[in-house]
């Protein structure tokens, strides 16, 4: 099993903050995962394309492993200090 | 002072963490909450936060900024929560020997923040309702580098 | 606040005196005496103005400021009198909806300010010496425009 | 006569703040007070070129008549603001 960490957007969408998916590889890739998401999770298909992907402090890419002794986290496009629009705005 | 955090986030205390005999110049940006959205009222907003990857965002931003700009000191913090209106969400400071330096690698470190940090806002509207801000994919995404920003989630 | 002031800075008031809840961000800029000039050990500093016209020259420069790039607050205050090592000589506060304008207008607010603001600084170094600092000639003298600033008076 | 007020390097160099001087004009130019200044106070004459004149809040110009009933201030090159050298610097 692998536990699966939502955030913003997310948490919203999915109904939850974690959620644990049945993996079946020992270390599937982030892709494999979010794949697998798509299927138990069709709110968050339309977002992962823009969701990036963290174990504990690290950024991780759709092809790395993931390690299933830690959380999955997913991150949706970021929206930090103040009002983002337009482009130039703070 | 923590980089991230719950509590109100103090002008004062970042100048004094930064202070520096050799500086002849600081600049400080904050970003606050403002009182409308894309012509809607706002409320107040909450920001969340993945910790373990924020700390790290900011604390290499930091150095990022000192070694690109030839600052002294560069500090940035970013608040988590509700915020009301008129708080300040972050603040950068940066200190060096000229001011030129200080407004070009101030305005770095919160144009990259933007792009970097794992922090979410959402608004509470006036009329009630509220919503995630849309954003900036980060870089592992595969939209990363994708010219528009998303729309707001209602 | 009174623009020119032998008081010392203090930028809680001029954050204060400049809020504003449409404005999502806000810079300050302060310049600080340093410890050092062209390689010299300096211990302190005396400004002197010329009252009349600085205070003038600080208030049309705010508005200047605020018309030039569209930002919604402009705030300049200067300390004249003696000041030590560490102590603010300027602090230029800008409020504006969004961040790059605030940016670029306290740039130019203090750009603007060390060409226009009848304000000159004496130097008292480690060595006991003093001595007026060079500068940048106003705009009705014939020297005025020349690139070059004039060197040290001591 | 007229008040001439100095400011910044001008008083060290003059050895006062102010100085009376002796005008023949009812309201000569700016030019004129120079000029007879360049007289009276030899160690101004370097610096005169870089030096502005006002009356009350505003600057005058080297063309401009003088109102003998109020002082000429003579303004060296400013260093408002902290440091200034480098060009850069603040």
């Amino acid at each position: 099993m692998l536990d699966v960490e939502f955030y913003g957007v997310l948490q919203q969408l999915a109904g939850t903050r974690t959620l644990q998916i049945e993996v079946h590889d020992d270390a599937p890739t982030v892709e494999q995962v979010l794949e697998r998401l798509r299927g138990d999770v069709p709110a968050l298909s339309d977002h992962l394309p823009r969701v990036a992907c963290a174990q504990g402090e690290h950024l991780v890419r759709r092809g790395d492993r993931v390690d299933p002794a830690r959380p999955l986290v997913l991150l949706p496009p970021v929206s930090g200090g103040s009002h983002p629009l337009p482009a130039e705005a703070c | 002072m923590q980089r991230i955090t719950e509590h109100p986030l103090d002008i004062n205390t970042l100048l004094a963490d930064t202070e520096n005999d050799t500086c002849g110049a600081y600049v400080v940006f904050g970003g606050i909450v403002r009182n409308h959205h894309q012509g809607r009222g706002v409320a107040g907003m909450r920001y969340t936060a993945y910790g373990p990857m924020a700390e790290r965002v900011l604390e290499e931003l930091e150095q990022e900024t000192c070694e690109r700009f030839g600052v002294a000191e560069c500090r940035i913090v970013h608040r988590i929560g509700e915020l009301g209106i008129g708080e300040a969400s972050v603040l950068v400071a940066v200190r060096s020997a000229h001011r030129g330096d200080a407004f070009q690698a101030g305005q770095y470190a919160i144009d990259t923040l933007k792009e970097r940090l794992p922090v979410w806002k959402e608004d509470f509207y006036t009329d009630g309702s509220s919503g995630y801000q849309g954003g900036t994919p980060l870089a592992t995404s595969d939209a990363a580098g994708d010219s528009g920003r998303e729309g707001s989630h209602e």
